[in-house]
């Protein structure tokens, strides 16, 4: 670890944050393989252990260093990357990861359709092969950073004569091509965090076609099992997140406490409590190398706490909980559950429970995959794509 | 007692639902959604008599009770429309029934029953229980568009020109009810005669009576387009309605909301024969406030993400549920209320 | 209704009840048509309509005549005798109805299996055709009041080699017939409600088959039809029920009391006076010629209620909640909710949502049948019985 | 703060597991469950050291701590095995640990350690709290099988020999955990030295989260006989446990048991540091109380017919399970508990 510490000292020395541009900066860092230290050399990494990052992050915040803003990127830190590491050609990875990490070149993901949503694999955007390129036709729909992407990890399909999993192929797709056509998606807390993206003949070169042509699902699984991991992954202090806001707005309100919504705060900080501690559990196999199943506990209860928090709130508030802030159309780059009132808080949260996966093919996820129930008798996994009832 | 609609019940709804169906269906009330309060609508539903049923005939109402007025409620329930019933015709003209030995009262009362002007009952529409009422209040219901106000000060109920008050409106969580904060404070007032604090809380009673039955009307508007949803929306090659994790959750909804109609039935019965009214009215606002929340709730989940969406109108229902829940009690006031009329308190009187 | 009157006074008349022996007045009340009025002429009843009944009872009971102790024969009453009137030949009528409804025959149901319980159509005892006769052999369970019944109506299957529902017959067993063994089914409370019933060889004549050779499932639907309806038919007061001792057993403690089981118990008040008046629209639509689906809504939340009244109960007794009244295995013959202890209450209610139809049954039924959601993908309906999986 | 099971952990439930795998398997329990103790297997588990983890070894203990105890007790609650633990091992053990600059508590903590007898604090099973205490109490956890009572009155612990006190087995909700009501009115006590009260209250304290990795065992036994069941159970041509709905179910149980347990290592691990014990204490037990409760009624509720039988052990764990929501404190009462300690007071404290 030690050899970690020299070398955020040589970065460093050589590009003095205080004077260096910001962008120059990041370029430098990736070059020194101090961008994400588990990657490979020569790809902004040096090949160590995942977790000597943490210590990489603090000595360079610590000297004042600018960060790549991480929430600004994320899909493409937390979804792209890993995927074209894993999946892309040496061409590809030397093409995107570089400005990905520096955030120079934004990334979204047009994965989810109006048509599938849970069952992403019955997705129906169609890529035809025409010479060295693609053509492109669907839409797509929850895609956060549209507006501001410059590219898009994509999934299309490719055959379909094939049953479902089988005629999936994954592209990268660059958002200012011709046919690229980006929508703000309204939601019901009146702002517009999401977009819908239809795609009418955009073509897409085979050069940026990842992995083999119908091999789009299994590669996908890679993207989405780092989504997973990335939801579940961020440490709270005690009363971090809703509950704190909560229990705040419980303080400011002497006047409005009934034993009822006491006791009922009370659970709610004790299962709130219970999940912090469940998630410090799950960093703690993480970091002993034996990661347990428990993200996707995580999430199930992040999305029923954020819930019921909200709602506790709003009720509480009383007069004040029939109001509204704002139902103006704004455009978030990140949801913060923070900077508004409660009755947003209670709309948005609502979304805790769908977004990345609902809570409902979660818990099919944990019976299958945890518990080993057996699944339930399907039909569609052997017939052809086109000839699926939908 | 009985619980069930009667004849002449059902074709008031049919005639209601219609007109509903042609002038408020979800689509448009969402696309009306910043106009406020929809006044054409409601002077015709008053025209068809439906927001005066419970008054009596020789105040220019319908001479019919409680129980009519609450099928209308669970319509406009069922269609989220943006007209001034609870504010209006059923606090305002609770307030001003009370005190109908008033000539003042009583005029406005003809006035308001014949749908030519509305008024509101300036108290936040949270309250419950005894309200001090006062000069101002905020997130007062139905005051923006009303011309009238009347305003509990001290025991007595005050009658105020809108013009003369200060009504701001503000942005209401549920966007099918408007609510404003509302000043009266220098403004010309007529003290009506009568017990004012008796009048409040017959109106406060009252509305919450009849608001489990808007509550209903919401819960069934969730489950039949959560079931009509999830018949229709395919995933893995099926109806996801045929998943049976949908199915109980969908089944248990539909059990909740027999009990909850069950409920607000037994409630604007009650308010009819005014009998077992304090126990009715409370057990159907503790009861019906929780499932129409939770009906919202499960429509917006079970809708995937098209429930998350402003263009589906799943949400209208999730913000009136809601607000119906803090609406004239909460259901641990409500709670609050049961404990001591059926004998359950938490502390023994000596 | 006048003519009701007439023939309770005639009857009265004719048979003192305070001089008549009980068995001679109930066979009398019989003859007289005034056991089950909607029954026909000859068999207890005058063809009336089913609410008349009332009117009869109330009469009788005013002046002192013996009841028929609906409870101890419920089984007979409210599932045997409606199938036979309905399914049986006339010499079966006759034979079986009289003894019924006056108690002298105790008829139990020999219906569920260890291995078909909710899936009641899987049964797995045998009867085979043998002369006029039919050897039974298999293993019955829940069978309560098997230890004193005369007589069961009984599912077999006489077809192996056709779908489960196809090979089904319905059969009157004689239960002191060599080859019925019947031994106590201990539950979780200590007492034995219920019964096994081993059946090795036992031989039915085929005169007491009920309909055709494997018309036993579409029978089976009026026994158990009757058995909801039976359920959901009772009329309560006000805190009838479990509520009303759980109540109870509140105002007895002050001294136990905090706001937390405060408001819970109000809550599954609110609920349990919801259920109750659910209960009388129920009956009011019924008594209107439009009996609506909420009786399995009435059933749901009765053994939901009374789970969760009984558990706060034990609760709320804390170091009294902690004991036991008697692990003796009884041998009750009905269950009786206030005769015993919280903690009898608390186990015995397991049961509700087990016993008459799982919690889980019923909600398909609703989802299906009264919310018309289309149902799951079945493979065991057309396949020979010998060949499902098990 | 480590939540994990460290390899020691790891083994020395390994051990426990095996000897009570061989000796309480829930058949075997099931079988005996009149007897009352089981003292042969309580010597067992002594011999291997498993009731004096957390004693310092110059006291006869194994000098180990809150932690290796706290998973011995995930093992008992897993097989439900009557043997003295709570009462003797935990409750007993902790009040002559804090006591120990006495005499006679050294000598009787030692012979426990050394599982040559066994103790019960006489305080009902329920207690939590400030407890008065006193000559007589009612449903005392594993007193019948005491040599030694500890009988805490006016802030004095007293030892009191079992055959000069009354001590009357009542019959136990739970099977496996017998109780008894006590009497020592006018026995020869021998009050010990130190802070009575204190230790009461360390007692309780140790004793209440102990328990929650008790309850993780009962849920986690629980939840794995419902999906070994579900999986073995053919109804409609599947196994049960393909059906959704109750996949989801025990979804959620999992999803449940996931934040028990980390709320009960976090108890065991802070009853071993001495850091954020009382708030660590009532988190765990308000949550491991109704976690471990709704593992049992879902696995009597999801086993059907079989799970109402005398003959299925489902209903030892939820005997278990209900009276160890009441033991120690219910969840509520810990939660009220909580309030002042993490700040969410009901009212201001002026």
């Amino acid at each position: 670890m030690s050899g970690m510490r020299d070398r955020v000292a040589a970065l460093l020395s050589a590009h003095d944050p205080a004077t260096t541009g910001r962008l120059e900066f990041l370029r430098a860092r990736f070059d020194a393989g101090l961008a994400w230290v588990h990657f490979p050399v020569g790809l902004g990494g040096l090949g160590a252990p995942r977790d000597a990052q943490q210590e990489v992050d603090l000595a360079l915040a610590e000297a004042g260093a600018p960060d790549n803003s991480p929430r600004r990127i994320g899909i493409g830190l937390g979804m792209a990357a890993p995927t074209i590491l894993a999946h892309g050609t040496e061409e590809q990875r030397l093409r995107f990861l570089r400005p990905l990490w520096t955030g120079e070149e934004v990334w979204c993901q047009l994965f989810s359709e109006p048509g599938a949503g849970s069952d992403l694999a019955a997705l129906g955007t169609r890529a035809r092969r025409d010479g060295d390129d693609w053509v492109v036709t669907g839409q797509k729909v929850w895609t956060s950073s549209a507006h501001n992407a410059q590219w898009a990890i994509l999934l299309a399909r490719t055959d379909p004569d094939v049953p479902k999993h089988a005629g999936i192929t994954y592209f990268v797709c660059d958002m200012t091509a011709p046919g690229v056509e980006v929508r703000p998606l309204r939601q019901i807390t009146g702002e517009a965090e999401f977009n819908e993206v239809f795609l009418t003949g955009v073509r897409v070169p085979d050069a940026h076609r990842i992995g083999e042509v119908g091999a789009g699902w299994r590669i996908a699984q890679t993207t989405l099992m780092n989504e997973r991991v990335a939801i579940g992954g961020r440490p709270v202090p005690r009363e971090g997140g809703m509950v704190g806001v909560v229990a705040d707005t419980w303080r400011a309100h002497p006047e409005r406490r009934t034993p009822e919504l006491h006791d009922r705060l009370l659970s709610l900080w004790v299962e709130s409590e219970a999940l912090r501690l469940a998630g410090i559990r799950l960093r703690q196999q993480l970091a002993a190398g034996s990661p347990g199943p428990e993200g996707s506990a995580m999430k199930l209860g992040f999305a029923r706490l954020s819930q019921a928090l909200s709602a506790l709130e709003v009720e509480f508030l009383a007069e004040d909980g029939l109001r509204y802030d704002d139902w103006t159309q704004r455009r978030p780059t990140a949801v913060d559950f923070t900077a508004r009132d409660a009755g947003y808080r209670y709309l948005r949260a609502k979304g805790n429970s769908i977004e990345g996966g609902t809570s409902e093919v979660l818990r099919n996820i944990i019976a299958e995959r945890v518990l080993g129930l057996p699944t339930e008798p399907r039909s569609d996994k052997d017939i052809p794509w086109k000839d699926l009832p939908r | 007692m009985n619980l069930l609609y009667t004849e002449v019940e059902d074709e008031l709804r049919a005639s209601v639902a219609d007109l509903l169906g042609d002038r408020a269906s979800p689509a448009s009330v969402l696309a009306q959604i910043d106009n406020g309060a929809d006044t054409a609508l409601w002077r015709d539903l008053a025209r068809i008599g439906a927001t005066s049923l419970h008054v009596p005939e020789h105040l220019g109402g319908q001479g019919a009770s409680y129980r009519e007025t609450a099928v209308v409620a669970e319509e406009l329930g069922r269609s989220v429309a943006p007209v001034p019933f609870l504010g209006s015709a059923i606090l305002a003209t609770a307030i001003l029934t009370h005190l109908a030995d008033d000539p003042a009262a009583r005029e406005l009362l003809t006035r308001l029953a014949q749908g030519e002007t509305t008024a509101a009952l300036v108290v936040p529409l949270s309250s419950w229980g005894p309200t001090a009422g006062g000069y101002k209040a905020r997130s007062v219901a139905d005051a923006a568009a009303a011309e009238v106000l009347l305003v509990p000060v001290e025991g007595t109920v005050h009658l105020v020109e809108a013009r003369h008050a200060v009504v701001t409106p503000v942005t209401s969580l549920d966007q099918t009810r408007p609510i404003a904060d509302v000043d009266i404070s220098g403004a010309p007032t007529t003290p009506l005669t009568g017990p004012g604090d008796e009048a409040v809380h017959a109106a406060l009673v009252a509305g919450a009576g009849i608001l489990a039955s808007e509550q209903v009307g919401v819960a069934r508007w969730c489950l039949d387009a959560t079931v009509a949803h999830i018949k229709a929306r395919y995933q893995f090659g099926r109806p996801v309605g045929s998943f049976q994790a949908l199915k109980h959750r969908v089944a248990d909804l539909w059990q909740s909301i027999v009990l909850a109609t069950a409920a607000a039935r037994h409630a604007a019965d009650a308010l009819a024969t005014g009998v077992d009214v304090d126990i009715a009215v409370s057990v159907a606002q503790s009861l019906c406030s929780a499932v129409a929340v939770r009906a919202a709730e499960e429509c917006v989940q079970l809708h995937g993400g098209i429930g998350m969406t402003w263009e589906h109108p799943a949400h209208l229902y999730l913000k009136r549920a809601k607000a119906d829940e803090i609406a004239l009690g909460t259901p641990g006031r409500h709670r609050a209320t049961l404990a001591p009329l059926v004998d359950l308190p938490l502390q023994s009187t000596p």
